[in-house]
């Protein structure tokens, strides 16, 4: 019986592997499709305080291998969320995250502080990376300062642990990794999309409402994956990487490239099933190669 | 909602650029509502990345059928397939018409525009099943684009057709031939399906002669069952507009509720 | 007869279509496929003043629609250049540009230096971009003080126009665009290859010798496209885009967006015909919408 | 070299995991040598992205012949290809073996392992009409990995072969084989191809023996003719070791020239 459970220190998981904030639903979408008991964890859609509508449609454009989305964080709020959905997530046996959003630091925190009067949830990830809501992707991730109040605040409010969900689109991805940690992050978790664009020229508009959307899906595997590798040889706390990941092979990549837990986003649209398929060739693999605990695979790149 | 990741294509029929394929699919077939659809895998690898959505064209005890139009890689990738070969497909999902057996004795008209016409056989179907009479109005840009104007005659459906071109039937467009069509009758319901500019005209004749209309609306898919919110329409609800997942609420909106989207008229 | 080209105020191109450096060997190599007097333009291959033996192999990776290079700027440095290859250049009648390395800004002053005395060369193309020569893809074009050192030594130097090459590894490349403007440089060109990786999972070792290398083809258009658009928005000389184009297609997209003429890579591998192709492309919808002269389309994004 | 955008299939083999498909290329066909390979686009979408190279297995007049084994998605999808199909190819490119009109009435060793036996057909063809003996040394995983065994001997070819199982012909590798063949005859020249670590064993045999040697390389390639700089392999010139783009100085070289890979002997 190989073992497939991870430990962030805060946080056990029964094996890596975890639905990304916005590809997950609220996760009961996925229940006609799988046994969310199986998975590792869920991450719910982004959540603002207040409902919020999200961006007008085209939402999303395909493009080779990759995604652009310009969702712009629709939801359904704080109150709603742990009126109607959170009930029943707690009948799950498997670790409920929540992605919490905030328009400044003071609405991260007040999310936060709403939440943690209820159970059910395990830790929070903080969404400081959407680029689909401010001009020109703008978001606290892009500056090491704006990560570490972010950051610190929301930590300083919260009883449960933060996970500082980190943005691609930098120069220095380990500077604001590092921010991040000595603000008190207990996990990173890379990437967000990358901000992207596609043009109609038909019409010779963008292709997107938005003009910009975020730019997910195995297109952007090399370079999170990159990322992932820089940042979890620079901090202590764990990473979780994403980016990509479609089969047990690219998670596989992630754990060995540092990750000792992935989110699988995009995939979850591609197939409903992914998660647990997934988690299924991480056993495979492990068993093929004699490992009885998948944690010893994390971080052994041979470089 | 199931997936099926194999379900066998038993039959293949092609007039140009259109195409159908029966699947075989009895979990989903057992379930399937008109006016629903299935998001299909047309690849195995990573271009497209995402399943296509396609209404139920129609369903028998253990297979659903797709009606398509060639629109892109997707379809292309599609229409390539053969008889035995399989598809991952997920179904059936959103909510259909509102088509049941309260329709008994009424008269229905179907609206249907190019690719559009493809989930209301399926409708014709179990109106007539309900005791109803549908009346079919189907319209194409030429000739070639009314593949399934045989097979309404065939039953022997009330069939008018138009052509942009007047290659066949009324020449002009489908939301002027019904237009005309309603001088002289009037429909107690309307079902439309087909491109956005056409249904929006439906939906303003059906509003100024207080008909009841039902639209099957189109939009960019994710996932097609509720994980994405990347389908989204600006619908009414309760006084206020909002933006709504068609997949799971829809496709099938009530013309009263759907807020079109603005372009030239 | 549609007019395709397009004039950088330096230098006129017959059309927009420039085979990109590194991608288009010396150009000679294309020779059998097709003929280069069609081109725009195109740019030699990375050049030191002295040859460079680049990485050892693994240099090359597949991933979803891209390409992971690590080749690392091997060359035959600017003597033998001068000698052997840029008289066989001179008889063709298409713009010629250098593509200049250096490991320090006085390196790519002289490489210039050098060149400045042979004839046949329309431009440089400074390359403060290339992620495969230092640790974690250092390069000047990471910061907008080494952009601006760099840029304006050589563009002192030089007696030709200086174009500089852009990388996509930053948070705020338009910060970096309007460094090399005010440095004094010609024209822009970006952008250069994504900082990237892939793991072996069998062997566990990453699948490039170097470890990190630069990923490029149409998995980074949507990146690339939007940087672009970005950049052409805000410096007032031209901005040569590149990233995936693979059609005439996609060299529209980037030129709706701003592009003033593109630069075409990985395509050349695929196909090296993919150049004279989209030369064709171009032709063809110009005629079908009925523009005269291709340099109209050039920025009309209604956004 | 040139560009055949239209190459048809005119024939196609299959044994289990290997394939053979002969494509009518009358030009590349024209100037094709033995040793030297063809770049075969293998998707008309961006997955995979780049060409394979492959080896010229044989040439007619009009066509020329590859021979490949299934080892990940481009070779699969090449699988998947039916005779009449079109594929987009360049060639012929590089440079191949040395083998002229010189080694006439000499002895030649052609030692190929499992895939790497691609080349050498073709070059047991020419190296018999310059009147050359060639004897051939075939080395594969089990039985099922030596498809071309029969067409050699068929041919009346001196074949002596092994499997790392045993489960015909010698067992163990083919350079033990060889190594046990060479205690009875010495080769005048020998030209081998295969996994690197066989190559480098075959190499080390040569220069013990002082057998002149050529060995077909292999290396991911980016363009195939130059452009890309990926290709490369240390090779010894003038004393010196450099990098060297295999696609256009090789993919054969002097075993004399090739600094081996290191890796577990
Ligand atoms: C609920 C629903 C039911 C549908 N039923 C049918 C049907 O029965 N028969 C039929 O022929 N078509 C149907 N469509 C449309 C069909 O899904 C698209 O034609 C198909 O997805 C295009 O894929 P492609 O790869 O060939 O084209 P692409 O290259 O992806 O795009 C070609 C064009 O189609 C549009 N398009 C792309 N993806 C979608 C999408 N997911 N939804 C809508 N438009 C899209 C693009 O914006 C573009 O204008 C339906 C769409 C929806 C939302
Ligand atoms: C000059 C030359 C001649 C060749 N001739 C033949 C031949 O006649 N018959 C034959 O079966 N094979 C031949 N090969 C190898 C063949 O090109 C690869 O098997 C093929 O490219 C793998 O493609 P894939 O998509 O199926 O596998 P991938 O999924 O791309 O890779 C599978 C494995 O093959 C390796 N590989 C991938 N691309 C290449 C490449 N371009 N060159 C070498 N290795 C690669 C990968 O590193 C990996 O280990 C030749 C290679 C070269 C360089
Ligand atoms: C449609 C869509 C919606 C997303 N919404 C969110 C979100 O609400 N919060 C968040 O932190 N990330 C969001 N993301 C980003 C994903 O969680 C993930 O970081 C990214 O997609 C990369 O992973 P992938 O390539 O596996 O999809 C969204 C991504 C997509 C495609
Ligand atoms: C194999 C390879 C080698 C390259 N070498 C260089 C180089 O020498 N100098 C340079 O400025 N860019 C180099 N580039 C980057 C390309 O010029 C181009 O910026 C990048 O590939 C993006 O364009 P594409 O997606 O069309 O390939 C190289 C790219 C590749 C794939
Ligand atoms: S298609 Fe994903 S929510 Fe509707
Ligand atoms: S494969 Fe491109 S240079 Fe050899």
């Amino acid at each position: 019986m190989t073992d497939l459970s991870v430990d962030l220190g805060f946080l056990k998981l029964k094996n890596p592997v975890i639905g990304a904030s916005g590809t997950f639903g609220y996760g009961l979408e996925f229940e006609p499709y799988i046994d969310l008991n199986r998975l590792g964890g869920f991450v719910v859609k982004g959540l603002y305080f207040s409902p919020r509508e999200g961006n007008p449609p085209p939402r999303l454009v395909e493009t080779p291998s990759g995604l652009i989305n310009a969702i712009g964080l629709p939801g359904i709020g704080v109150k709603r969320f742990s009126e109607e959905i959170l009930p029943r997530l707690q009948k799950f046996n498997t670790t409920i995250i929540v992605n919490v959003c905030g328009e400044n630091n003071e609405e991260y925190a007040s999310v936060v502080e709403f939440l943690d009067k209820y159970d059910g949830i395990a830790a929070y990830e903080l969404n400081i990376s959407c680029p689909n809501v401010e001009q020109d992707g703008l978001c606290p991730a892009l500056s090491p300062e704006a990560t570490f109040s972010a950051v610190s605040l929301v930590k300083k409010t919260s009883s449960r642990p933060i996970i500082a969900k980190l943005s691609p689109n930098v120069t220095d991805v380990v500077q604001i990794a590092l921010s991040a940690e000595e603000a008190g992050a207990d996990a990173l978790s890379l990437v967000n999309t990358f901000l992207a664009m596609a043009v109609d020229i038909e019409t010779r508009k963008p292709k997107l409402s938005n003009i910009y959307g975020g730019l997910s899906g195995p297109a952007i595997k090399p370079i999170a994956l990159r990322m992932t590798h820089q940042v979890a040889g620079r901090v202590k706390i764990p990473v979780i990487g994403m980016g990509g990941i479609l089969t047990g092979q690219d998670a596989l990549e992630y754990m060995i490239a540092g990750a000792k837990a992935v989110e699988v986003g995009t995939a979850n649209f591609i197939d409903p099933e992914s998660t647990v398929k997934i988690i299924e060739e991480l056993r495979e693999y492990c068993q093929k190669k004699g490992i009885d605990r998948i944690e010893t695979l994390i971080g052994t790149l041979q470089a | 909602m199931v997936k099926d990741p194999q379900a066998r294509i038993v039959d293949k029929k092609n007039w140009k650029s259109y195409f159908s394929l029966s699947l075989e699919s009895p979990r989903i077939a057992a379930q399937a509502q008109s006016g629903q659809f299935i998001m299909v895998r047309v690849s195995a690898h990573t271009q497209p990345l995402l399943r296509r959505p396609f209404s139920i064209h129609s369903k028998s005890e253990k297979t659903v059928e797709i009606f398509f139009q060639i629109t892109g890689l997707g379809t292309e990738l599609l229409s390539q397939k053969k008889p035995e070969d399989s598809l991952d497909i997920l179904g059936p999902l959103g909510k259909g018409f509102e088509a049941g057996k309260n329709l008994k004795g009424k008269d229905i008209a179907l609206v249907g525009g190019g690719r559009g016409i493809a989930p209301l056989y399926f409708l014709s179907q179990k109106l007539r099943s309900y005791g109803a009479t549908a009346r079919i109005f189907y319209g194409g840009k030429s000739q070639e684009d009314l593949p399934l104007k045989e097979k309404f005659e065939k039953e022997g459906f009330d069939l008018h057709w138009s052509t942009d071109d007047g290659s066949s039937g009324f020449k002009g467009f489908v939301s002027d031939l019904f237009k005309t069509e309603l001088e002289k009758y009037t429909p107690d319901r309307i079902f439309a399906c087909g491109p956005e500019l056409m249904m929006k005209k439906i939906s303003l004749i059906a509003q100024e002669k207080n008909i009841p209309a039902e639209f099957s609306l189109e939009s960019v898919m994710g996932c097609g069952f509720g994980a994405c919110w990347g389908c989204v329409r600006r619908i009414k609800r309760d006084n206020r507009e909002e933006w709504v997942k068609i997949c799971e609420e829809g496709p099938v909106f009530s013309g009263n509720d759907i807020i079109w989207e603005e372009g030239d008229e």
